[in-house]
Parts: C-alpha cells; structure tokens; sequence
C-alpha cells in the first residue's frame, strides 16, 4: 500500500468516524470525548471475529459480517453509555465520555487476546479503498437524508434547545440515546474498516488524543454540516502530514503548531467553516 | 481468623492511609479545577500543564542550588504567571464564544503545553526530591512516612486558607460573588476580569505547590499534566464541583479508591477506577457529593 | 357562564413547592373547550410555573392535573404535546439556527407517521407527506404574514415576528389547548392590536381553548371571557373582566404596581 | 459525495505541489528513520534519533557512498508510524530503513517495510515477534529471551541465590517476555520462586508500598524486576524504606542516569544486562562514549547506542552492496558478520537477530560499572 493511497484510506476512515461524530455532536449537540473508544471498541470486535471466529465464507461476506460485528459491538457500547450518562449535560457528559473511552483503552491493554498493549496483529486483509469510500457514501447519505426527515429534524431540534425541542413533542432521551448508539455503532464500522485495512491494532490509537481529533474534524467542518464533515476530515487528515514536508522546524514543531491553529479556529470561527450549512450551489436567502 | 484475613485488614488499612496522602495531592489540584469552573463555567483542562510547568521550573530552581522553599515558591509563581497569561491572551477572547469553543481551546492549550513542553523540557522525566527527608513509621504492619503526614497537613492547610480567603476577605468575597453570577458583579462595580485572572493565579498556584509534593512518588515529564489533571477533575466533579470543601473530598475518595484497587486488585485498573466512580456519582447525584441541584429556569 | 358539557382542562388543589418556597399554591382552575381565558398576577406570583405544571416541565408536588381524561401525572411533557397541549415561552424559545419554515414543520413532528427508514430511503410514502405537511406549514405561516420569511434563520427575524412564529408553531402541533405566555411582551400598541385580532381568529379558525398570561391589562380586559387572579401562588379571584376589575383582594394585589386596572 | 469520485491522481498532485521542494530532487541514497520524538514515549525516542545522528555525521566524515538521512516523528502512536512509514518509502524513496525503537510500533510498520522490500533495521525492539515478520526485518540489539537466560545464570552461577521473586509490569510485552524467560531458566537451574502469586505493577505507577509488603512476606533472596527505569526507581527506594534489602536484578529498561536520581543510593547492589557499558575499556566504546558527550552533554545509555550502531550496521551493508538496490543492501545486511559495534561484536543468525554478548552492570553509588561480560 503507498503513502497516498495510505492517506486517502484514513481520509475515508475519517470521514465515517467524523459523520459518526457529527450525528451525536453536531446533530444532537450532545457533547462526547470518548469516541475513539466506540471507534476501538468495533475496531477490535471486528477484529476478534474476522481473526478467532471466522465463518468459512468468502471474503466480501465476511468483511460484511466483521462490519456489522463492529457496529454491534460500538452500538452496545453506546447503548451502555448511553442511557445513564445521557441525563448529564454539557461538561458532565463531556467528562464521563472521556472516562468511558479510557476505560475502553485500559480494557484493551488489559486483555491478552487481542494482544494486550503490544497491539493486534494479523488481522487478514479483508477491507480496500473501495470498500473504505463505499462505507463512507453510504453513511453520507444517510446522514444527508436523516438530515431531511422527520428524525433529523428532532434531533436538531435538541440541539438547538432542549426544552422547546420536548414542547415539540419530541421525545428527548429517546432521540438522544438514538443518536448516541447509531454514532457509536457508526463509529463501530469505522473501526471495522481500518483494522481490516490496516491489519494492527494498538490501543494508542484509541486514545483520548484521538477522541480530540475526530472531534476537532467535527468543528472544524461545522457542527450539524454533512458536506462540513467530510471536509473537516480530508483538511485535518492531510494538513498535519503536509506539514511534515514544511521544513526542519516547523516539522519538528507541528504537534505544537496543531492547538495553535485550533485555537486560532476557535477565535475567529466558532461555528466551524460551514456552520450547519451544506455546502450546495442553490442560493439560500439570509435575511 | 486466618493469617491471610488478618494480612488483607491490614493491607486495607494501609491503602487507605496511602489512598488519602495520594487523595491530599489530587485535593490541592482539584481546587484549583473548582475555583476556575466555579468562576467562568470552563473546565480548564490546562491546569493539569500548569502543574507540569510549575513543576519543571520547580526542577530546574532546584538544579540551580536554590533550597526547596525557594524551589516551591517559583514552581508556585510560575505557574500562577503562564496560568494568568493563559486565561488574558486565550480564554479571555474565547469566552463568549459558547462553551463548547471553550473547552476545544482549552483541550488545544493543554495540547499546546504538553508538546511544548516534549521540545522544550525534553521528554525524559525528571525527579524533584521529597521536600523534606523521608522517615517511614512502622506502626505494626502498617507504614507511614513523614512526607505523607506533611502532605496531609499541607492540603488541610491549605483548605483553611481558602475559607479564610473566600469568606473573610474582600477579594475573596468577590470571587464569590463573580461565581455566584458573572453579570450581575460586573454591575455592583467588581472588576471582574481582575477576579478572574486572581482565581486562575491561586489555582493554578496550587497546582504548582502540589506538582513540587508530588516529587516524592512521581517523577516530572511534559505528558503528566493530562492524566493527573483528569483525574482532579474527576475529583471535583465528585464532590460537587465549584465547592472548595467538594474538591477536598473528592480528591480524597478517588485517593483512596485507586490504592484499594492498585493493591487489593490490579494496579493496570488505577486510572479506570476514578472515571467509574464519576460515573456511579453522576447517576446518583449529578451535581456532586456536596452539590446543590440547579434546575434550568424557563 | 355554566356550561353543561366536561372541562378540558381542569386543575385540582395543584401545589408546587421548590424546597421551601411555594410558587403555586392549592390552585383550582377549570377550562373548557373553546373558552378563551387568561391568568394575571403581579411579577412572580406562579403563572408561568402554572404553565410549567401543566405542560409536565414541572410535575406537582401535590394535586392533580387533567386534560380530557387523563391524568398528566407521570406523563412526559413531549407525551403531553401529543394529547394536545401546546405552548409559548416568556423568553422565546425558537430553533434560532433553522429556517422558518424548519421551525414549523419540527412541530408537526407528533403528527408524522412515515417511518425512520422511510426517511433514510426517501420512499414515496415519506414524499407525499412531507409535501402534505409543509403544504399545511405555509398555509399557517400565511395567516401569520410570515410566508415570505419561510426561508430566514428564526434569529434574523423581528421580534414581533419571532413572537408570532412561535404562536405558529405551537398551533402546527395540532393542540386543543394553547398555553400563550405573554404573547404581547414587547409589542408597540398597532403590533398588540393585530394580535388580538389573531388570537381571536385563531381560536375560531382552529377551535381551541387558549389560556394566557399577560401583563397588558388592555388586552386581557378586551379578549379575555374569564379572568384567573394569581397572587403569591393562590388562587385569588376569578371571574369576566367586569367582576374582577372590582374585587378588592386583586386591587390590593396590584396596588403599588404600575398596572391601571 | 463528490470526494469518491476524485481520481487518485489529483490528490497525489496536490501533495506534490505542497512539498515539491523536497520531492525527487536528486537521485542521492536515503535512509529513513522512524521513531518517537513526542508523545508518550518520547523518551526513547529522542535518545535514539541522537545515537543516529551521532553515528550519521561520523559516516559522512569517513567518506564512501553518501546517503541522506531523514527522520521522521511518529508521535509514539501506531497510525503515524505507517503513515510515516510509507511516506519514507513512497515519496522519499528510501533504500534502508531505522526502524521503531519501540517493539509495539515496530510491529506495527514491519509489514509495510516487508512488503515494500526495503531493509529494516530496528535499533531496540526486544520482541522476537518482530523479525518473524519476513526477511527484510532485523535488529540491533539482542531479544528479551536472551536476556532473561543471561540474567538468570547470573543468579545461580555469579551471585550463587536460589530463592528468587519477579516483579512483572503487566501493561508491558517486553516485561512478560523477559520475566517468562528468565524464570523458565532460573526453575531450570534449580532456582526456586518465592512466592506462588504472580506480583504485577503497572506503568506510570508511583505507589509501591502495597507490592512491597507483598514482597517483605516473601522473603526472597533476590528480586527480578524487568521494568522501565522510572517505575524501578521508585520500586527500589520504596522497598528499601521498608527494610527489603536484598540485591535487585533488572533488564536494559533500568539504564538510565535517571535511576539514581530517582531511588538515590538505594539501587546500590542491583545488577541489570545490558547492551554495553560506557566504561567497557574498549577503545570503540571509549570513542563513542566521548563523542556523545562532546555532543549532548551526557552519558550515552542503551538506546543512544543502539541507534548508533542501527545506523552503522546499515551503513557497512550500504558500503558493501554491489548495488544501490534494496534487494543487494539487504542481501549484505541480513549476512552482517563480526560488525564491530559499541554493544558489541555483531553477527546475524538466521532469523535476523544478532548474537552478541550481553553485558552485566553493577549499580555502584550513583551508576552502572562495567561487572562482566556474558557470551551468547
């Protein structure tokens, strides 16, 4: 595999996982910090199914079958999560989803199945670039289409204000813990996809620091915003490996250059590059 | 009883003792966590930094022949100016940007600092003797060294100050009063910026104070900072958090709990322990062991 | 007025206490369908939390609130949206980020019936009837004189137009209740007279009971058909405007407020 | 979605543009190196990249075939390291290859390299997994086995103690690797465990009081802890406050100045393999150590100089290939014979790993002598 098709494998992989993200963030305004835990948690189910447990069928249905045991696994995680922290707010939930993805972390290291902190190897090559880029149109869709229905508006609807949102007759938790488990089950595929393209795992990827990123993709897109996602992902997977090649010292500067230009963000744009917009041809009036 | 039972009461009661000289330390940086939120609503994941920072300069005080008292006060100084800087050049201009901006420039300060500090420090970590020579009391089966005592002592110290400070002083009545609503100070004629940039300074002070005690069990290194400053947070939210006494006592519970599990269980879970029991505290009593129940008004 | 026929709404002996502060007080009230009545009272005598209790953002600490034939009790304030009550806020409560016509068309959220998936696959079923709803959605926006902003982010809009959108779209939940908390609250008077007009209109085009709560005593003395009195949480008077323009305990209760009975 | 349809090639041309300057300039040797300059451990890393450079600008000194060096951080995390990785390989178009420091890591871009063919040498990664990769994969230092097995007849045969105990850190491979070893030999020259229960601590512990009261009722005659210096440190001087005053034996992980700073003169007694030491009389150890100092300031330890010797082995293959090819320098490399190296005469087996002596250090006040030298 080389270094571009590398890259662009983490931008599709980063695509999904950001969509997943944006889901419980952007769309539900629900403010979670452990999602590379979810991503970890399908990432190593499906990893554990396709190396221990592989059904003697061909590839494609098993990568599909490694797929929808990740989606499981992160769904459940969520669902777990989901219901007692979901009553929390703001910094609480922020908080206890950062626990929550470290506890998946020390799981892990703590498991020697699935090789404990030396990583996961051997996992068989079951994923490529199409199946990465497919994963990540599908998932697009049907964020762009739950954006347009009945659903999506519900849960944009807490986003925006939680009490006029139940005056709606919306259900609150119920909306809520949907977005928290498809999001984490979402991120659940992402995980499956990249063990299976990259046949290693290791709990540093599953980190907090990662938890950041994926987060930061998810703002720097705009929260609520499809197109904004998929944007936020290929800048922020990219931007940090072109600064690899901006010389000595800013390439040995770039972990530090990184919250500098994410604060910089933050001051002048706030809302992200696309606010909740799509980016879209058709003029919209603004009043 | 069996020798085995008689060993596992007195190796609890050991871990116990451990568990409040290593909750003492959590306490001192998890005030600082409290009075920040308590003031402006942020959780300030920097602190954490602050401390690394106050302890490296702690370190390199020390390697310039200063004597510890000396090393603490700039370890504390030092922390208290990057946190002051910190809060005008960063927060300030954030802060009415929403919460949520907020805390992705703090989580980008705390970044900033930790691989700042990798480049400027150097990774290797680095050791800050006990600041006082170490004696370990042997009590039957049970061991407890003066630097524990001291720590103990320092913390209960420093919560008395901190009541003085809030209730008995002008500046500390105001602090109060910013955090009891921002606005509202702002009109009856307290600077509230000034407020704000003293609260960040004795926060992140402490900070400093405790990565100094700290020397005797950890060593200092730029990637401390995350851990060590979830884990205060944690201890904050515990107790209830924007309450000094709530800070004290979570930090003491999660103390205690993280050696019960180290010892009696595996220590790989010590670090998963604290973040269970914030969530255990969450679904019971969201606002805290010590907290007050807020209702959004309508 | 006596009317032979059940109460829509009906209060008995409803007490809310936060800790030790009592903000609604063993208040009995009835409403009947299609009636039109409004809850006055000094600042902070519990109108608003009245209209919290009712719309389960509260539940009572005491008494019982019935709408038809249920008991509110234990029933989620979205559940109670759907049985028909609906409501507008004192500080305005719109999705400031979605478009107008997004503002509407969220309220119709109880009275959709295509399926999750119907939505993710675009099936013709979800077609036709988010055609059918937002055909429903600009027809309402038009009564409102709001058709022309359907495309505006709600926080763009005037004020008065955000208090009349929201008064959209609590009717676009289809309720048979309308709570309205001061709907004139920052209205110049040309503005308030138009909002008679609506509110009559309103009730008749939809054929609801509305309550309100207003401290513009022009307007309550001119629509309202009954009058609830709130004064430190009691219940103090109810009766037509006649009456309680000449109760003695509400003219104690406003003395020394700036409000000319 | 218009991304999926972006065709490959312009995003290539894209990342072109960005880093023309630096892309296909010449047609010069590279060799590339991936390791931790921040990030968790960082540490290691840094150390690393100094014994790299150390022995970079003594081969550019000496003339010969020129390479150039480019080193690349991977931020102690798995994604960045095969993201470098193939960086190195696809864009710069190295030739050999300084692998991870660290043997998780260098697990994790093994494959890549492996599957590229292009030679990789990994200065510090103790695993035997490692090498079983596929034949382009070696290392530089001696595995975790071997040293267990050195540390283990140092026990019975040298310091003549039959009851021992092993302190395992639990979140490490290297430290159940070593501990396995050891004591599977140690049991089968007769030694005895003091204790059935199996004693773990767990990285970035501080608080060892409760191992430590384990190991005052187990009473051994010596304590085994392959660990990481830091976690050592503390180990060592918590049990010496507590009475525990029997020799302790380590690894590699324990070499660092930092281990007296740390515990003080409580190490004092403790005995650790190692690759080298600094005061071993021979003149190429002298030399190195002396150059090192000249530049950094400090004392080399175990990771300087075994990305010293990562970079010198590479380069007497690249010297000797016939061919600037990969195939040729890995065909010199993989057959690496007597290589003089400062941890050591170095000659491959078949498996890639080098057979060398280890040597064994005693912790005097404040730092390691040189004990005695053990034979593979």
């Amino acid at each position: 595999m080389g270094y571009y098709h590398g890259i662009l494998l983490l931008v599709g992989i980063f695509i999904t996982l950001t969509l997943s993200l944006n889901l419980i963030n952007g769309f539900c305004g629900q403010f979670s910090l452990g999602h590379a835990g979810f991503w970890g948690a399908g990432a190593y189910a499906s990893a554990v199914y396709s190396v221990f447990y592989a059904l003697p069928l061909p590839a494609p249905v098993n990568m599909l079958i490694a797929i929808a045991v990740g989606f499981i696994a992160a769904a459940i995680c969520g669902l777990i999560i989901g219901i007692p922290c979901l009553r929390l707010r703001g910094d609480y939930l922020a908080i206890a989803t950062l626990g929550f993805g470290e506890i998946v972390r020390i799981s892990i290291m703590n498991t020697e199945m699935v090789g404990g902190p030396r990583g996961f190897i051997n996992i068989p090559h079951l994923a490529n670039i199409w199946w990465v880029f497919a994963v990540a149109f599908v998932i697009a869709l049907f964020m762009f289409n739950l954006k347009r229905s009945a659903f999506g508006r519900a849960i944009i609807s807490i986003r925006e204000d939680e009490i006029a949102a139940e005056n709606m007759g919306v259900n609150l938790f119920n909306s809520k813990l949907f977005s928290f488990t498809i999001g984490a089950g979402i991120a659940g595929i992402a995980g499956a996809l990249f063990a299976h393209t990259q046949q290693f795992l290791h709990p540093s990827n599953f980190n907090f620091m990662w938890s950041v990123i994926i987060l930061v993709m998810v703002i720097l897109g705009g929260q609520g915003s499809v197109t904004g996602s998929i944007i936020g992902a290929v800048i922020l997977t990219i931007v940090p490996e072109a600064l690899r090649y901006a010389g000595g010292t800013v390439a040995e500067w770039r972990m530090t250059i990184f919250p500098v230009l994410l604060i910089i963000l933050m001051m002048a744009k706030p809302e992200g590059l696309f606010g909740a917009h799509e980016i879209s041809f058709r003029k919209r009036s603004e009043g | 009883m069996s020798q085995n039972f008689i060993y596992f009461l007195w190796d609890c009661l050991q871990y116990f003792i451990n568990g409040i000289a290593q909750g003492s330390l959590y306490a001192m940086v998890a005030l600082g966590y409290t009075m920040v939120y308590g003031i402006i609503r942020l959780v300030n994941f920097a602190h954490g930094e602050f401390l690394m920072i106050g302890a490296m300069c702690g370190f390199y005080a020390l390697r310039a022949h200063l004597p510890m008292p000396a090393a603490i006060l700039v370890a504390m100084l030092s922390s208290g100016i990057i946190a002051i800087a910190v809060e005008r050049l960063v927060y300030r201009p954030i802060r009415k940007s929403g919460r949520i901006p907020a805390l992705i420039t703090a989580i980008g300060t705390s970044l900033f600092f930790q691989y700042f500090g990798q480049l400027v420090f150097g990774a290797d970590p680095k050791t800050i003797p006990p600041f006082i020579d170490e004696k370990i009391y042997n009590l039957g089966e049970i061991n407890v060294s003066n630097v524990q005592i001291a720590i103990f002592c320092i913390t209960l110290f420093v919560l008395l100050f901190l009541f003085w400070l809030t209730h008995y002083t002008k500046v500390g009545k105001a602090m109060r009063a910013v955090s009891f609503n921002l606005p509202a100070a702002e009109l009856m004629g307290i600077n509230t910026n000034k407020i704000i940039s003293f609260t960040f300074f004795l926060g992140a002070a402490l900070a400093g104070l405790g990565g100094m005690l700290m020397g005797y069990t950890m060593s200092v290194e730029p990637m401390m900072g995350m851990n060590l400053g979830t884990k205060a947070f944690v201890a904050a939210v515990v107790g209830g958090i924007g309450i000094i006494p709530g800070a004290a006592l979570g930090g003491f519970i999660i103390g205690i709990a993280e050696n019960l599990v180290a010892g009696l269980y595996k220590s790989s879970f010590r670090d998963a322990v604290s973040f269970f029991i914030l969530i255990l505290i969450l679904l019971v009593k969201p606002s805290g062991i010590l907290g007050k129940n807020m209702k959004e008004k309508v | 007025m006596t009317q032979n026929y059940s109460p829509l709404l009906s209060l008995e002996n409803v007490t809310m206490k936060f800790g030790g502060l009592t903000a609604v007080n063993d208040v009995c009230l009835k409403v009947f369908p299609h009636d039109l009545v409004a809850v006055i009272g000094p600042n902070g005598a519990g109108k608003t939390t009245l209209f919290n209790t009712i719309t389960g953002i509260y539940t009572p600490t005491t008494g019982r609130v019935k709408f038809s034939d249920h008991d509110l009790k234990n029933t989620k304030s979205s559940d109670i949206t759907a049985l028909g009550i609906a409501r507008t806020f004192q500080n305005i409560r719109l999705f400031k980020n979605l478009t107008v016509l997004d503002n509407i068309k969220l309220a119709k959220h109880t009275r959709i019936h295509y399926g999750f998936w119907s939505g993710i696959m675009r099936t013709k079923r979800f077609k036709a009837e988010e055609k059918k709803i937002e055909a429903e959605c600009i027809e309402l926006l038009k009564l409102f004189g709001l058709e022309t902003k359907k495309d505006f982010y709600a926080k763009n809009l005037a004020y008065g137009q955000q208090r009349k959108l929201e008064m959209a779209r609590a009717l676009a939940t289809e309720p048979k209740l309308l709570l309205l908390d001061e709907p004139a609250a920052g209205m110049n008077p040309t503005e308030t007279k138009e909002l008679t007009e609506l509110i009559h209109l309103i009730r008749d085009k939809f054929n609801i009971a509305i309550i309100l709560i207003e401290h513009d005593m022009k307007l309550v003395m001119e629509i309202a058909e009954k009058i609830f009195v709130l004064d430190y949480g009691n219940l103090i008077a109810e009766g037509s405007a006649k009456e309680i323009q000449s109760n003695k305990r509400v003219i104690e209760a406003y003395l020394g407020a700036e409000v000319n009975l | 979605m218009k991304l999926k349809g972006l065709p490959h090639k312009f995003l290539a041309c894209l990342m072109t543009l960005i880093i023309s300057n630096s892309l296909y300039s010449a047609e010069t040797l590279k060799v590339g190196v991936v390791s931790p300059i921040t990030g968790a451990t960082a540490t290691f890393g840094q150390e690393n990249v100094n014994g790299i450079k150390l022995a970079y600008e003594k081969i550019k000194k000496a003339g010969g075939k020129k390479f150039d060096l480019i080193i690349e951080d991977d931020k102690s995390d798995a994604i960045e390291s095969t993201t470098a990785t193939r960086k190195l390989i696809n864009i710069d178009k190295i030739s050999a290859m300084i692998g991870e420091p660290t043997s998780s890591l260098a697990l994790a871009s093994a494959p890549i390299v492996q599957e590229a063919k292009i030679p990789f040498i990994t200065p510090t990664a103790t695993n035997a997994k490692v090498t079983q990769v596929g034949d382009y994969i070696s290392r530089a230092c001696f595995t975790d086995d071997f040293q267990g097995v050195v540390m283990a007849k140092f026990a019975v045969n040298t310091l003549k103690k039959k009851k021992g105990l092993v302190l395992i850190e639990n979140t490490s491979d290297y430290s159940k690797g070593l501990a396995k070893s050891f004591t599977d030999e140690f049991l089968k020259m007769g030694g005895k465990m003091a204790s059935t229960e199996e004693l773990t601590y767990a990285a970035k512990d501080t608080d060892f009081q409760s191992l430590m009261r384990k190991v005052k009722r187990a009473n051994p005659d010596f304590i085994f802890v392959p660990g990481y210096y830091v976690e050592v440190g503390l180990i060592i001087k918590q049990a010496r406050a507590l009475g525990i005053n029997v020799p302790f034996l380590g690894g590699d992980g324990w070499d660092s100045p930092k281990l007296f700073e740390i515990a003080g003169p409580a190490v004092k007694g403790s005995y650790i393999s190692n690759h080298f030491a600094p005061d071993d009389k021979d003149p190429v150890v002298q030399n190195f150590v002396k150059d090192y100092k000249k530049v950094y300031g400090v004392n080399p330890g175990g990771f300087a100089a075994l990305g010293y010797d990562a970079l010198g082995i590479m380069n007497a293959a690249i010297q000797k290939a016939k061919s600037t090819k990969p195939a040729d320098i890995n065909a010199v490399l993989v057959a690496t014979k007597d290589y003089p190296g400062v941890t050591g005469k170095i000659t491959f087996d078949a498996n890639r790993n080098p057979k060398k002596a280890a040597v064994v250090l005693e912790a005097k006040e404040n730092g390691f002598v040189f004990h005695s030298k053990v034979n593979p």
